[in-house]
């Protein structure tokens, strides 16, 4: 392997820990939080892809001005993230939040089913595809090979400001510290005054949010079809579990861990590269069962 | 003394209807394989843990069948026997690493692994015939080589009795010592290492059971289908497996069966019906039982028990 | 107790009356409508392929109908989802036949379906017409009476690719590949290459790269062949990876630094069309083309093109071809055996009997099906390029290779076959056509 | 002779600063009834936990019956013939009551069967006599997790007793349970223990039981063994009356 390639792969790698990486945070927020692995975290991605599209779509058709194309991902995200995120929240998760785990994957797993066939019924089967906003970053010539500004420069950039924008506002503000307050425990929390419900909320819409905004991230370089969301959702799930439940930061690495591992096996064993997220998690949990950064628990006795 | 009824009602009403309608012994033979792989799961969903990769079992299992079908011309009871032997020590195998897992990562670590079996079975082409999968033709049974619809015929038999032996086997195995410490690893693995039982011992024997189970249902399933796919070891699969076994209620053996017939039937009349909709019919079936019977159908069933017996 | 008693007494008559029906539908000599089942993809990624190729069959149906039908039998469709599976399309198939008394279907898409479904068929006597599966192992891993294809298959389609390549572009040292990582991928890459060698052998593979079936960025890939510059890079996915490699590859300007045979892009171009360069070496699997040089003017394709494109918005693309000239075989099938059975309806070995050496011409060039059940089917291969009359490129240097040169004889099996093809081959003459409006 | 059954050298752990394991040197003889007193976080349950295998000491060792059982599992210890119960109370919450002692009985077992049913595998007399004697023979097909608290508390302390252990540990056994009951339930259980055989240990906050059912007590303040000998003399130690019992 020459420096060469290891420059191109690490840039190929990133690109796609970016997009892997935000829709990862959504879930291990959710989860940190409510303790919930939200499997309908696919569809918001998929959806959150599509409405973008059709929003690029809407542009062109009405002769709006290209300078929207951007803003209109970030649109779509905010339109839908927190709608879908809501009615995901108060019609089904506030219900089963005192229900066993399995009960409450499977919700999830019923809900992410039932919006599967709600896309193919409002987007039908045929693929979209808008890279308006593709084509208009440009280009730019790394070592004679091309890259797209979007995927190189854009993604990571927007991943870097979600990550350390969600830092901020849950160390530095009232509302984030009490998100934080019910990681820890949640009884507890609520006995302080911790408004459980509203936190809950809030913090699935902000989950929900970053799902949406990944699929919107995620519409100008690659089509969307029935079964995006599935795709990715194994994915995010390889990555919460490599960096253990709830870890925000350690999503980030595990996302970069399994983006750069998959680039590398391109260059160096391609037949591998499918393999990569699914052997890098058996390897992590094999040496630490609770992922790379939790700490273990213990019952109380 | 309800669920024996039932159980009796079951195996009536199947013989029954795969007699009058001939097309149904298919849907009726993978029902009961399905079955028996989500009594595999249920068998760990009474530990409290749920494995969403169990499909690899069933898996590794047809595509043994297939192999070995392929290669030496052998009598499908003895492909049953030795795939569901090999998908069996390849659990006990797994299960040494698996069980230390609970929770989200037992789930994850199955998962993994079947993807892991699921990626190399799709890519090594020249042997396992990629996505197309294997098939073979129809093996003699028990030293009869039968027309299609004989085979069949004989086929539905020879899973129904697999079915009632492994749904009786794991109903002794729930009320065994063995079997009740496994259901108490869901509520209290501390106690129980306090009482001086090993805990990933009993898990780890439940574990290779539910392989066992899983690895049965895999085998009959790849001689009934006479061919075999990667996506019988897909995650989608064993979500399947996870989904029935919430359908059907993990209370009793009997809910594998019933939470797989009624899986079936669902999913083959929304399919029929409401041609691009199923998954929302399934998807809202699951969340309606879930709220409404969170025990199942088996526990509908117990609760219709209750009041007689005071 | 009671109320268990009272459940199955009702489902017990519901059974019996269920049955009588079943047979009484089964009796009639000649049917009130021919009942003709079909396997499509209406739900998963392949429905890129199956919601057109569905709308061409309820095209073509009801224009029969519309006709009087097949000898005044009319045509009932029922459409089976491939999107299930293969367990339960396998058991929908079953009951199409013994519930509903369906003994002729069109399945199916999948080429795994094709495979888990002749066998079953042959077994059940029904009569399956392969409509669209290109998997060429099912006709010549096992005879069959009652199974056919009304169209080529994978050998045809790639060794017909190797010919174009080779007879436009013969002076290219090195190729690469990235195909979805699934049965097709696999096997295209596998007769494509082994054809090539045997044509070219000095050629050296730089790069197989098979990314997963649905990836969603093919960045990595992308970047290894441009560092990789290979001559000629093939890729034979569809859908939505091949929607999605086709734009980044062209955002980064692959597609124009290698020379690029994509099997399938046919099915993609309307949609990705603006991305697709000059010079691209694509086909649809046949002779299939709404543009198709010697049809294209036909009153009967013009009408079902204006149909189709009333219909759904769009152009019809291969799959939907594909429909078509099961159909009408079909229907020819039928009249065949009609004509040969003194006027009366026939029985299904009568429709299989006649399925052998049938002539049938959908709206491409005549198929003929072999005695194996394979389709002759020639292939039109040609090149991309842009012009004012569409918003998306046409094809041009269109080339016909007849299928009788690059079919796998019967009683042969493919990969032995294509290793043994001889580069006379690439001297004989040709039909070509360039673009015209 | 009674013999050594317990004891333990410099034992030592501490939690973030807070040391709730002060170098304990400390012994227990065969036969002996012991009560462990001191206030919350005078590190009580942590010495036992050491003692039981769930936290390792980071100096120090434990010796049951003179070998080494520093570091192993609770299982190992258990096996060895050290049961104890809890603080809160660690039952099989989906069980019934009976199934958690059949369970517990069937731990004494090696040899059981795979499919063989629970109740012909195990000593079913000593479940249903354990039962028995801590009142809960009405309960037994009540599933655990409906008992009220001190309920609880005595299945508990029941499934460590169908153990037959030599040695039991108990953590405070009649928090939770009234008081009106605590004093039967005690003198039940007292005298089960000793008619068994077993050597026990309770960490109790009630004197009053402590005074009536110790033979030895042991004051823990602040990690370490204060004063230790019979009640009588414990419970007139001024640093205990002080920093224990009266405040």
């Amino acid at each position: 392997m020459t420096t060469e390639m290891f420059i191109l792969a690490t840039l190929d790698g990133l690109s796609a820990a970016a997009l892997l990486f935000m829709v990862a945070l959504g879930l291990t927020l959710i989860f940190g939080v409510m303790g919930i692995l939200n499997v309908a975290h696919g569809s918001l991605y998929a959806i959150g892809g599509y409405v973008a599209a059709t929003l690029g779509l809407a542009i062109d058709k009405f002769g709006l001005s290209p300078a929207l194309y951007l803003p209109a991902l970030f649109l779509a995200a905010i339109l839908i993230g927190p709608l879908l995120g809501t009615l995901l929240e108060v019609g089904l998760l506030r219900r089963i939040l005192g229900k066993e785990h399995v009960l409450q994957l499977l919700v999830t797993f019923a809900a992410f089913m039932i919006l599967e066939d709600v896309q193919r019924l409002v987007w039908g089967t045929q693929p979209y595809f808008v890279s308006n906003v593709m084509n208009q970053f440009g280009n730019t010539d790394v070592l004679g090979i091309t890259y797209t500004n979007y995927q190189m420069i854009v993604l990571p950039v927007v991943a870097a400001v979600a990550y350390y924008g969600l830092r901020y506002f849950l160390t530095k503000t009232w509302l984030g510290r009490e998100v934080i307050a019910m990681t820890f425990h949640r009884e507890v929390a609520t006995a302080m005054g911790v408004n459980a419900k509203l936190v809950s909320l809030l913090t699935f819409v902000i989950g929900a949010g970053l799902g949406t905004l990944g699929g919107a991230l995620a519409s100008p370089s690659t089509a969307l079809l029935p079964g995006v969301g599935a795709d990715m959702i194994v994915q995010s799930f390889a990555v919460i579990a490599i960096a253990g439940l709830g870890q925000l930061g350690g999503a980030a690495l595990a996302a970069c861990l399994i983006g750069l591992s998959r680039s590398f096996a391109v260059y160096l064993m391609p037949e591998l590269a499918v393999l990569t997220p699914y052997i890098i998690m058996v390897l992590v949990l094999l040496v630490r069962p609770e992922g790379l950064f939790a700490a273990t628990s213990m019952r109380r006795i | 003394m309800f669920i024996r009824l039932v159980t009796v009602a079951l195996i009536v009403l199947t013989i029954i209807i795969s007699h009058s309608f001939p097309w149904l012994k298919t849907p009726v033979i993978f029902s009961l394989c399905n079955g028996l792989a989500v009594l595999g799961v249920i068998v760990l969903i009474r530990a409290g843990q749920v494995s969403f990769g169990h499909a690899m079992y069933s898996c590794a299992a047809g595509y043994m069948v297939v192999f070995l079908a392929r290669a030496y011309q052998l009598d499908g009871l003895l492909l049953i026997g030795l795939a569901t032997s090999v998908a069996t020590v390849f659990s006990a195998l797994l299960g040494l690493f698996i069980v230390r897992y609970r929770g989200i990562f037992f789930g994850m670590l199955n998962l993994a692994f079947s993807m892991v079996l699921y990626s190399i079975i799709s890519k090594f082409t020249t042997i396992t015939g990629g996505t197309d999968g294997l098939s073979f033709t129809r093996p003699p049974l028990a030293g009869f080589v039968l027309e299609r619809d004989a085979f069949e015929t004989a086929l539905l038999y020879v899973v129904l009795a697999c079915a009632l032996i492994c749904g009786l086997l794991a109903q002794r195995y729930f009320e065994s010592a063995p079997g009740q410490s496994l259901a108490a690893i869901k509520t209290n693995e501390t106690r129980l290492e306090y009482l001086g039982i090993s805990a990933k011992h009993v898990f780890w024997m439940g574990y290779l059971f539910s392989g066992f189970l899983a690895g049965l249902g895999g085998s009959l399933f790849a001689i009934a289908q006479g061919l075999v796919t990667p996506e019988a070891g897909y995650w989608v699969r064993s979500g399947e497996f996870v989904f029935i076994a919430i359908l059907g209620g993990s209370g009793h053996a009997i809910g594998a069966y019933l939470g797989a017939f009624i899986f079936e039937f669902v999913r083959f009349y929304a399919a029929a019906l409401l041609t691009g909709a199923w998954q929302i019919t399934l998807g809202t079936v699951l969340i309606v039982i879930i709220f409404l019977a969170p025990e199942g159908l088996v526990g509908m069933l117990t609760r219709f028990r209750l009041p007689a017996r005071r | 107790m009671k109320r268990f008693n009272r459940k199955f007494g009702l489902i017990a008559s519901m059974m019996v009356v269920l049955t009588l029906w079943a047979q009484l539908s089964l009796a009639q000599e000649k049917p009130a409508e021919l009942k003709v089942g079909i396997t499509t993809y209406v739900t998963g990624p392949a429905s890129v392929f199956g919601v057109p190729a569905k709308a061409a069959f309820d095209i073509m149906i009801e224009e029969i109908n519309a006709k009087g039908g097949i000898d005044g039998v009319k045509i009932a469709p029922f459409f089976i989802d491939e999107g299930v599976g293969t367990s339960g399309v396998l058991s929908e198939y079953r009951r199409a036949n013994q519930e509903m008394g369906i003994r002729v279907m069109l399945a199916a898409i999948s080429s795994g379906h094709c495979l888990a479904l002749a066998p079953v068929a042959e077994d059940l006597k029904i009569l399956n017409v392969m409509w669209d599966c290109s998997t060429e192992r099912v006709l010549e891993d096992a005879k069959f009476n009652y199974v056919f294809r009304t169209q080529a298959n994978a050998t045809i389609e790639m060794v017909a690719a190797v010919i174009y390549l080779l007879r436009t572009k013969p002076d290219f040292k090195t190729v690469a590949v990235v195909n979805q990582d699934y049965a097709w991928g696999r096997d295209s890459w596998e007769i494509f290459i082994n054809t090539l060698k045997a044509l070219k052998p000095d050629v050296k593979v730089v790069a197989e790269l098979f990314p997963k079936f649905g990836a969603s960025d093919f960045s990595a890939e992308i970047s290894r062949l441009q560092a990789l510059r290979p001559d000629v890079i093939l890729n034979t996915s569809w859908g939505g990876d091949l929607d999605t490699f086709v734009r980044q590859a062209a955002q980064r300007g692959l597609l124009k630094s290698s020379t690029f045979v994509m099997p399938l892009l046919e099915s993609s171009m309307e949609r990705i069309g603006d991305a697709v360069p000059d010079g691209v070496i694509a086909a649809g699997r046949g002779d299939h083309y709404f543009l198709h040089p010697e049809t294209k003017n036909d009153p009967a394709h013009v009408a079902f093109v204006k149909k189709f494109r009333e219909k759904t918005g769009a152009y019809p693309i291969y799959p939907s071809y594909h429909a078509v000239q099961s159909v009408i075989a079909l229907k020819a099938a039928y009249e065949k055996a009609i004509k040969a059975n003194g006027g009366k309806w026939p029985t299904i070995e009568q429709v299989a009997a006649a399925m052998k050496g049938l002539e049938f011409k959908g709206f491409g060039r005549p198929i003929k099906i072999r005695e194996d059940g394979q389709g002759m089917e020639d292939q039109l291969y040609g090149i991309t390029k842009k012009v004012p009359e569409y918003p998306f490129p046409v094809l041009d240097k269109m080339m016909f290779i007849p299928a009788e040169l690059v079919t796998t004889p019967v009683g042969q099996k493919s990969p032995e076959y294509v290793k043994t093809i001889s580069p006379e081959i690439l001297k004989k003459e040709f039909k070509t056509y360039n673009y015209t409006k | 002779m009674n013999q050594t059954l317990l004891k333990t050298t410099g034992l030592s752990l501490s939690f973030g600063g807070v040391t709730a394991c002060d170098g304990i040197d400390f012994e227990l003889t065969e036969g002996e009834r012991l009560a462990i007193v001191g206030q919350n976080g005078a590190g009580k349950t942590t010495f036992v936990n050491i003692c039981t295998g769930y936290l390792t000491p980071s100096a120090g060792q434990v010796f049951f019956d003179g070998e080494d059982i520093t570091g192993l599992s609770p299982r190992k210890i258990t096996r060895r013939g050290v049961a104890r119960s809890f603080q809160i109370p660690q039952i099989f919450a989906e069980h019934t009551v009976r199934e958690c002692l059949l369970i517990a009985a069937s731990a004494r077992r090696d040899k059981l069967g795979f499919f063989r049913s629970i109740d012909r595998s195990v000593d079913v007399a000593s479940v249903d006599e354990t039962l028995k004697l801590v009142q809960l023979s009405q309960r037994s097909h009540l599933q655990a997790r409906l008992l009220p608290e001190g309920q609880r508390k005595l299945l508990d302390v029941a499934m460590a007793l169908v153990l037959n252990p030599r040695l039991l540990i108990m953590d405070e056994p009649t928090s939770g349970v009234s008081s009106e009951e605590k004093h039967g339930l005690m003198e039940t259980l007292m005298q089960a223990l000793s008619e068994r055989n077993v050597t026990s240990i309770f960490v109790e906050h009630d004197f009053e039981i402590v005074a009536r059912y110790a033979t030895r007590i042991a004051a823990w303040i602040a990690g370490k063994i204060a004063a230790d000998g019979p009640p009588k003399q414990v419970l007139e130690d001024p640093e205990v009356i002080r920093n224990v019992i009266g405040g």
